[in-house]
């Protein structure tokens, strides 16, 4: 990308791109507003926030046209992140034998 | 092979788990017998002053291959024929609460508080704030169904031949609940209750006959370190008769009768 | 002694070091936000349902964050332009948007600042409830990153900027691998944004 | 070589000294704590808890919860001043305040101790207590005793009233109060305390106990004012439910 | 083809001068960083040594006065030279940390990884030299905060080296100190995982493919991804504890917790399971940083001193590979009796089954590769055959722990211990030994005394099973661990109380048959037989550089031609083809 018309053209992406982020984030306060339940809210906030991490991934990191090398790396990391994320899950209520009380003693049965 | 080693064992299944203990380190053993001879063998034979030109190929033969697979079918099998059914009666097949002995443990730094229903066979309510040490570590409302409910601090008394259930909490940090004899392990962990469930099939009569020891006890361990003095949480597990453990909570149902401390304190 | 691959890219996975390393250490930047987001999530589902209480007790100040979140962004196009500016070669536009980069995070942590004491000042604490807490840690948490990509960005456009006599394109790179850590730390808020304020 | 003279000085010093420290200096508060209502049925201790301490005593062993002598006197009850000796300092006394483990309970139950003062904790039961201090404005202790550890030291630096307890064996408690004077005092069996030395003045003199259902939160206070050399009497009575 | 960029003939310029400073102390080159690794680790492995012989004294001689030192301690620790359980525990937890964090990993990790790794690569330093110059400086003040909280007024960290919440976040001691040695801890490893992958990547000498690596390389890599993933979570629970440690959080604290019979004024709402499960995230994959060096330096001793290639070099490259991504996905194997359902437990004893099968590959392939070898019993092979069958009884151990029905009684007892430490002290450290005097030599162009070496091995190989055997008959009684007294308050455990007593002389044997070696280490730096460039007649590439290698490593190209390890290579007179000889001769 050294070339002076290939920068060019990549700068006037970076501004779509800019300018797609500033909508989006209207966007996510906008759905704020729009007063839905809360598994819908959170699938909407979670869509367009994933949509504008996409974005900065891809443009400002580069990431649309990185090297082999880098996916596989990131490749890996998404693998564990997955194991990562899981375990939240694992310590509140899935197969956890017992269930969780507000007081120190255990509620009635 | 290793009952010699383990304690002296008291619930319907801890003849299951000593087998597959057995099972395992028979396997182990034949493992390590294996590789040790191979192994004794080949530095023997290949040593440099009986061997000055190694081999550049070494073994050929893929015998390695068949042990590996042979070690995988082993491991297969102590998995899916002994381990996993057993883990799932351990925590899936729990009896009903109508017919067993239902009790709340509840660990502190550095006790067992052992709670039992008392006669209308329901818990009370819990409230921390109702806790005093001395007079009502677990912190109990008198209240209602807890007015008959009894507590004894590091004894736990249950009848023999009947499944006991055992619902297991913490008021302060991790502890471990452990019966060596009974086979039961099972971590108290604040804000859970977990129940754990076995059957105790020897009084505490019968083994001390059994072993000779007029003073043989079941001892309470913590297995979890829980802080300074980890070391002696002890507590102690009396199995009865079931005309034994009935007079045994009578007795400590006779001491709730009189004391009107509630109104006192309140 | 020259370490090879650090200016011009290896033959066989046509990157430089530097471009790894940065990349290896953002892997392990998404493991770390990892686990508090997994927290986060934990709490929420543990929380029997009092969560939204908790955030709408702790008094979110919506438009605020969300000025910030749009400087935040802002601060990704300056850096990126930084970069380009570089590429094209005209040092003086890569200073300029490099502090504008600089002064970007430096208003975003004065809004952050506000935010805060406002907190404070109603004694919203991180040990008030779990909401504040895990607010409190993974806001905090970034604005050290902010604060780590603000001086990283500062010495490249200040002193490190003499470089670019000498070996421009080494130059060109660094300031990149600084973009690619400053445009995380933006991706991470542009996360923390709708799940603290909004949802 | 010392003169005859510094002997003479010496020996008229101390003869001052000697004469001060025996005459009273003050005036002194006396009173007697009574108890008024029922006596509720204690539940004995459970100390079959730890098989060691039943073995130490012959039958059940009672709560120290309200422990009552004679006509109702009221035991353990903790007397001090609490106003009134501002700006004013004290010297610390050399001997050290005892607490004793012996039959799985602590002795004394109730005490007090001076800021500075040694406050010695003793382990005469020969197996493992845990002394833990639960104070906040001091910083807590948690310290095991093992069987032959005999003797552990603590001093406290700030004014403050909290329990000391053993997590080995949950029913033993004992309540410290740190006190920056020495006009404080424990009622025994008969339930009378006597605070002596007091300088001439109004001082708000407080009675509390460990039941906090008792008067304000187990506090009962009165104002008294007393002489250079006069002997005032203070009584409290605690009301219990009926 | 092109001139190989090592060639380089202009670093000749770099070399005037350095300061004493820039040369010994904040040196980047990657030999002097790796000595630097290598001996902070060495000293704390020493100073952990220490800390478990006082302990053994407890558990032989619970409650009677510690010689010697007993009186040092101070009334905090030991009253009249009697060890209070508080000091017990400190003495665990710290025994444990230091010798994973601050023995076994700067050792394995930094030391051998440092100063081995770039010379096998043919590379002229690290990738990044001052960053890892950085990563030596914060494991030491990771290490100087956790070795000065032992004078905190309540005494060092005494929860175990899990440091298990809510315990962890309400205990009086130096849990805080623990917490802030730990980030640096984790900042250090992190920082090396970095370089050390780049490195491996960027900085291959030509014509070194991947499968041309020496399994050692293999080995570090491996690890550096297992420290660069799995390290952030517990970097990340380490600031949630000290959050509620500090800010008075309650990420692991749920409601009504009654501590000391009062109520604990916090907000609740978090869970105590949270934190074991982010922390053995890590530590399980901590588990295979701890053991998968020590592989690559036995795998390096047995090809160098069997004389022959290793048997299956593929296939345990793979298993390497496919052990480390495994490790990720079995660590609630360690949460069994937390009130695991069935559906977890089976998938996590599955998972912990899948993972042996790797490991029992790579130990039967060493276990072949010495099948038709001309075996050399040197000291650096002793260590390194010693290692296989205490790996052995480590690994085979595991079974039982990781089937969770045979769990049960097993968990939490010295049967772990004993485990556990089969594979780290007679595993590991033997490795770690062996990598010590196979090295020796490069690092001060002097060999170590072989007859030292031997009387320091073979005493060390009775006594580490005179140690750690027995804990597996306690362990088999149910006897827990972490009992300041050695479990003689439990009647059941008393029966074989006895056996602390042969453990602990055992453990001061195992110290007094440290001497050697420690006389041997000191003595051959000055007066040990003059090494060349290869004194073991070895292939790989770290032997081509001089010995010392001077900074910048290399003073000739280097062009790799062949695999790691061809010894007796048929057809040639040599019993070994270096791995940058011209292919043709």
């Amino acid at each position: 990308m050294s070339d002076h018309a290939d920068i060019d053209k990549t700068v006037r992406t970076y501004f779509m791109v800019f300018g797609a982020l500033m909508v989006g984030t209207g966007a996510t306060v906008g759905a704020y507003y729009l007063d839905v339940s809360v598994p819908v809210a959170l699938a909407i906030g979670l869509f367009i926030a994933s949509v504008k991490a996409s974005l900065v991934a891809c443009y400002f990191m580069h990431l649309i046209a990185e090297k082999r090398l880098i996916y596989w790396v990131l490749l890996l990391t998404v693998a564990f992140f997955i194991a990562l994320m899981a375990l939240p899950l694992l310590t509140s209520v899935i197969d956890q034998a017992g269930h969780f009380t507000s007081s120190g003693a255990p509620a009635a049965h | 092979m290793m009952d010699a080693m383990f304690p002296a064992a008291a619930s319907e299944h801890a003849g299951e788990i000593d087998n597959m203990i057995d099972a395992v380190h028979y396997l182990m053993l034949v493992l390590f017998i294996v590789w040790g001879a191979f192994f004794l063998y080949t530095l023997m034979r290949f040593r440099a002053a009986r061997n000055p030109k190694a081999d550049y190929v070494g073994v050929k033969s893929k015998a390695s291959t068949v042990g590996e697979v042979l070690v995988a079918i082993a491991e297969g099998v102590l998995l899916l024929g002994f381990s996993i059914p057993m883990w799932a009666e351990r925590v899936d097949e729990i009896p009903s609460e109508a017919d067993s002995t239902v009790v709340r443990v509840v660990a502190q730094q550095f006790a067992w508080n052992v709670w039992y229903p008392g006669a209308d066979g329901v818990f009370g309510e819990a409230d921390p704030y109702l806790t005093d040490e001395a007079t009502n570590p677990i912190g109990l409302d008198r209240d209602g169904a807890g007015a008959d409910d009894i507590w004894t601090v590091n004894q736990l008394h249950l009848p023999v031949d009947k499944a006991a259930i055992i619902h297991l909490t913490s008021k302060d940090v991790i502890h471990s609940f452990n019966l060596p004899n009974m086979r039961i392990k099972q971590d108290a962990i604040p804000g859970l209750s977990i129940p754990v469930w076995f059957v105790p099939t020897k009084t505490t009569v019968q083994i001390r006959e059994e072993t000779g020891n007029p003073d043989y006890v079941y001892e309470i361990a913590c297995a979890q370190l829980c802080g300074n003095s980890h070391y002696s949480m002890r507590g102690f597990l009396t199995v009865h008769t079931e005309e034994e453990f009935q007079a045994w909570l009578d007795e400590e149902a006779s001491y709730l009768g009189d004391s009107g401390t509630d109104d006192f304190f309140n | 002694m020259e370490i090879p691959y650090t200016v011009e890219a290896h033959p066989e996975t046509g990157l430089n070091n530097g471009k790894i390393g940065i990349w290896l250490f953002l892997t392990s930047e998404v493991m770390l936000f990892g686990a508090l987001f997994a927290t986060f999530i934990m709490l929420r589902i543990g929380s029997d349902g009092e969560w939204a209480h908790m955030q709408a007790e702790a008094e979110l100040n919506i438009p605020l964050a969300t000025i910030n979140t749009a400087v935040l962004i802002a601060s990704s196009l300056t850096m990126v332009m930084a970069w380009a500016s570089l590429v094209r070669g005209q040092l003086n536009k890569f200073r300029l948007f490099g502090w504008l980069t600089v002064g970007c995070g430096a208003i975003f942590l004065v809004i952050k600042y506000f935010e805060y004491t406002a907190k404070f000042a109603h004694d919203h604490f991180p040990s008030s409830n779990t909401y504040l807490a895990i607010y409190f840690t993974m806001t905090g948490l970034h604005a050290l990153h902010v604060i780590g990509g603000m001086a990283w960005n500062a010495y490249f456009t200040g002193p490190g900027s003499k470089l670019f006599h000498t070996n421009r394109q080494w130059l060109t790179d660094r300031v990149e691998h600084s973009g690619l850590f400053w445009h995380f730390v933006d991706l991470v808020w542009i996360f923390l944004f709708p799940v603290f304020y909004l949802l | 070589m010392i003169s005859k003279q510094t002997i003479r000085v010496c020996a008229v010093l101390l003869a001052i000294a000697l004469a001060s420290s025996s005459m009273a200096f003050g005036g002194t508060i006396v009173g007697k704590i009574t108890y008024d209502g029922r006596v509720p049925n204690f539940p004995p201790l459970k100390m079959g808890a730890d098989p060691k301490c039943e073995a130490k005593h012959s039958g059940a062993v009672k709560p120290e919860t309200l422990v009552l002598g004679a006509d109702q006197a009221l035991a353990n009850v903790f007397v001090m001043i609490t106003d009134g000796l501002d700006g004013k300092s004290f010297d610390v006394p050399s001997e050290p305040v005892v607490m004793d483990q012996n039959g799985c309970i602590y002795t004394p139950h109730v005490l007090g101790i001076q800021v500075g003062q040694q406050f010695k904790v003793k382990n005469s039961d020969g197996l493992l207590h845990n002394v833990h201090s639960l104070s906040k404005d001091n910083p807590p202790f948690n310290r095991a005793m093992p069987a032959n550890v005999t003797e552990a030291d603590y001093e406290f630096a700030k004014t403050e009233r909290f329990r000391i307890k053993c997590d080995v064996h949950p029913w033993m408690g004992s309540w410290v109060t740190v006190v920056d004077h020495p006009f404080y005092a424990v009622t025994g069996m008969d339930g009378s305390f006597r605070i002596e030395n007091v300088p001439a003045g109004t001082y708000t003199i407080e009675a509390r106990h460990e039941v906090e259902r008792f008067g304000d939160g187990g506090a009962l206070t009165e104002t008294v004012t007393v002489g250079a050399s006069d002997t005032q009497t203070l009584n409290f009575v605690f009301q219990g439910p009926q | 083809m092109a001139e190989p960029v090592q060639a380089s003939p202009a670093h000749e310029e770099h070399h005037h001068e350095q300061s004493f400073w820039r040369k010994f102390i904040f040196s980047t080159d990657h030999k002097v960083i790796g000595v630097q690794y290598s001996v902070t680790g060495l000293a704390f492995l020493f100073f952990g040594f220490c800390l478990m012989m006082i302990m053994r004294w407890q558990l032989a001689y619970p409650g009677e006065p510690i010689p010697l030192i007993g009186s040092l301690l101070g009334e905090n620790r030991a009253p009249g030279g009697i060890m209070l359980p508080d000091f017990y525990n400190e003495l665990g937890a710290m025994h444990g940390t230091i010798m994973v964090f601050l023995g076994v990993v700067p050792l394995a990790v930094g030391g051998f990884g440092n100063f081995v790794m770039p010379l096998q690569l043919g590379a002229p330093d690290m990738a990044f030299p001052r960053i890892n110059m950085i990563s030596y400086w914060c494991l030491f003040l990771g290490g100087v905060t956790m070795f000065a909280s032992f004078f905190l007024p309540n005494g060092a960290a005494g929860n175990g080296w899990t440091s298990y919440s809510p315990l962890a976040d309400i205990a009086l001691n130096g849990q805080t100190a623990w917490l802030i040695g730990m980030i640096f801890l984790i900042t250090s490893s992190l920082l090396g995982a970095v370089n050390f992958i780049t490195t491996a990547v960027q900085l291959r000498a030509p014509g070194l493919t991947w499968m041309r690596l020496p399994f050692f390389c293999w080995a570090q890599i491996v690890t550096a991804f297992l420290l660069l993933l799995a390290f952030p979570p517990l970097e990340a629970a380490g600031v949630l504890q000290l959050m509620d440690r500090v800010a008075a959080t309650s990420f692991f604290l749920p409601d009504g917790l009654v501590v000391g019979g009062e109520v604990l004024e916090v907000s609740g709402g978090g869970s105590p399971l949270l934190w074991q499960h982010l922390f053995w995230f890590l530590a399980h994959p901590e588990v295979y940083v701890l053991i998968l060096p020590a592989m690559g330096i036995v795998a390096e001793v047995i090809a160098n001193n069997s004389r022959k290639p290793l048997w299956g070099y593929r296939s345990m490259v793979y298993s390497l590979i496919f052990l480390g991504f495994m490790s990720f996905i079995v660590w609630a194997h360690h949460m069994f009796i937390t009130g695991m359902g069935s559906v977890m437990s089976t998938f996590f004893q599955t998972t912990t089954m899948i993972i042996s099968i790797p490991s029992v590959i790579i130990l039967s392939a060493l276990f072949i590769s010495l099948w038709g070898g001309s075996i050399r019993y040197n000291t650096p092979m002793l260590f390194a055959l010693g290692f296989l069958p205490m790996f052995g009884i480590g690994g085979l151990t595991g079974l039982p722990l990781g089937l969770s029905a045979a769990d049960i009684p097993l968990h939490d007892t010295y049967y772990v211990i004993g485990h556990f430490h089969y594979v780290v002290a007679p595993g590991t450290l033997f490795a770690l030994f062996a990598g010590v005097y196979y090295w020796f030599p490069k690092v001060t162009g002097r060999k170590m005394n072989e007859f030292l070496g031997k009387l320091h091995f073979w005493p060390s190989l009775v006594f580490m099973n005179g140690v750690f055997f027995p804990m597996m008959i306690q362990g088999l009684n149910g006897v827990s661990r972490r009992l300041a007294d050695g479990g003689i308050t439990y009647d059941f455990a008393g029966e074989v109380a006895g056996l602390n007593r042969m453990m602990s002389v055992s453990a001061w044997c195992l110290a007094v048959a440290q001497i050697p070696f420690i006389i041997n280490f000191f003595m051959s730096i000055r007066n040990g037989e003059k090494a060349g460039r290869n004194p073991w007649n070895s292939t790989t590439l770290e032997w081509l550089a001089p010995s010392p290698a001077p900074h910048g490593n290399f003073d000739q190209a280097i062009e790799v031609t062949r695999g790691p390890y061809e010894y007796s290579v048929p057809g040639s007179d040599k019993d070994y083809a270096p791995q940058a000889e011209p292919a043709s001769t």
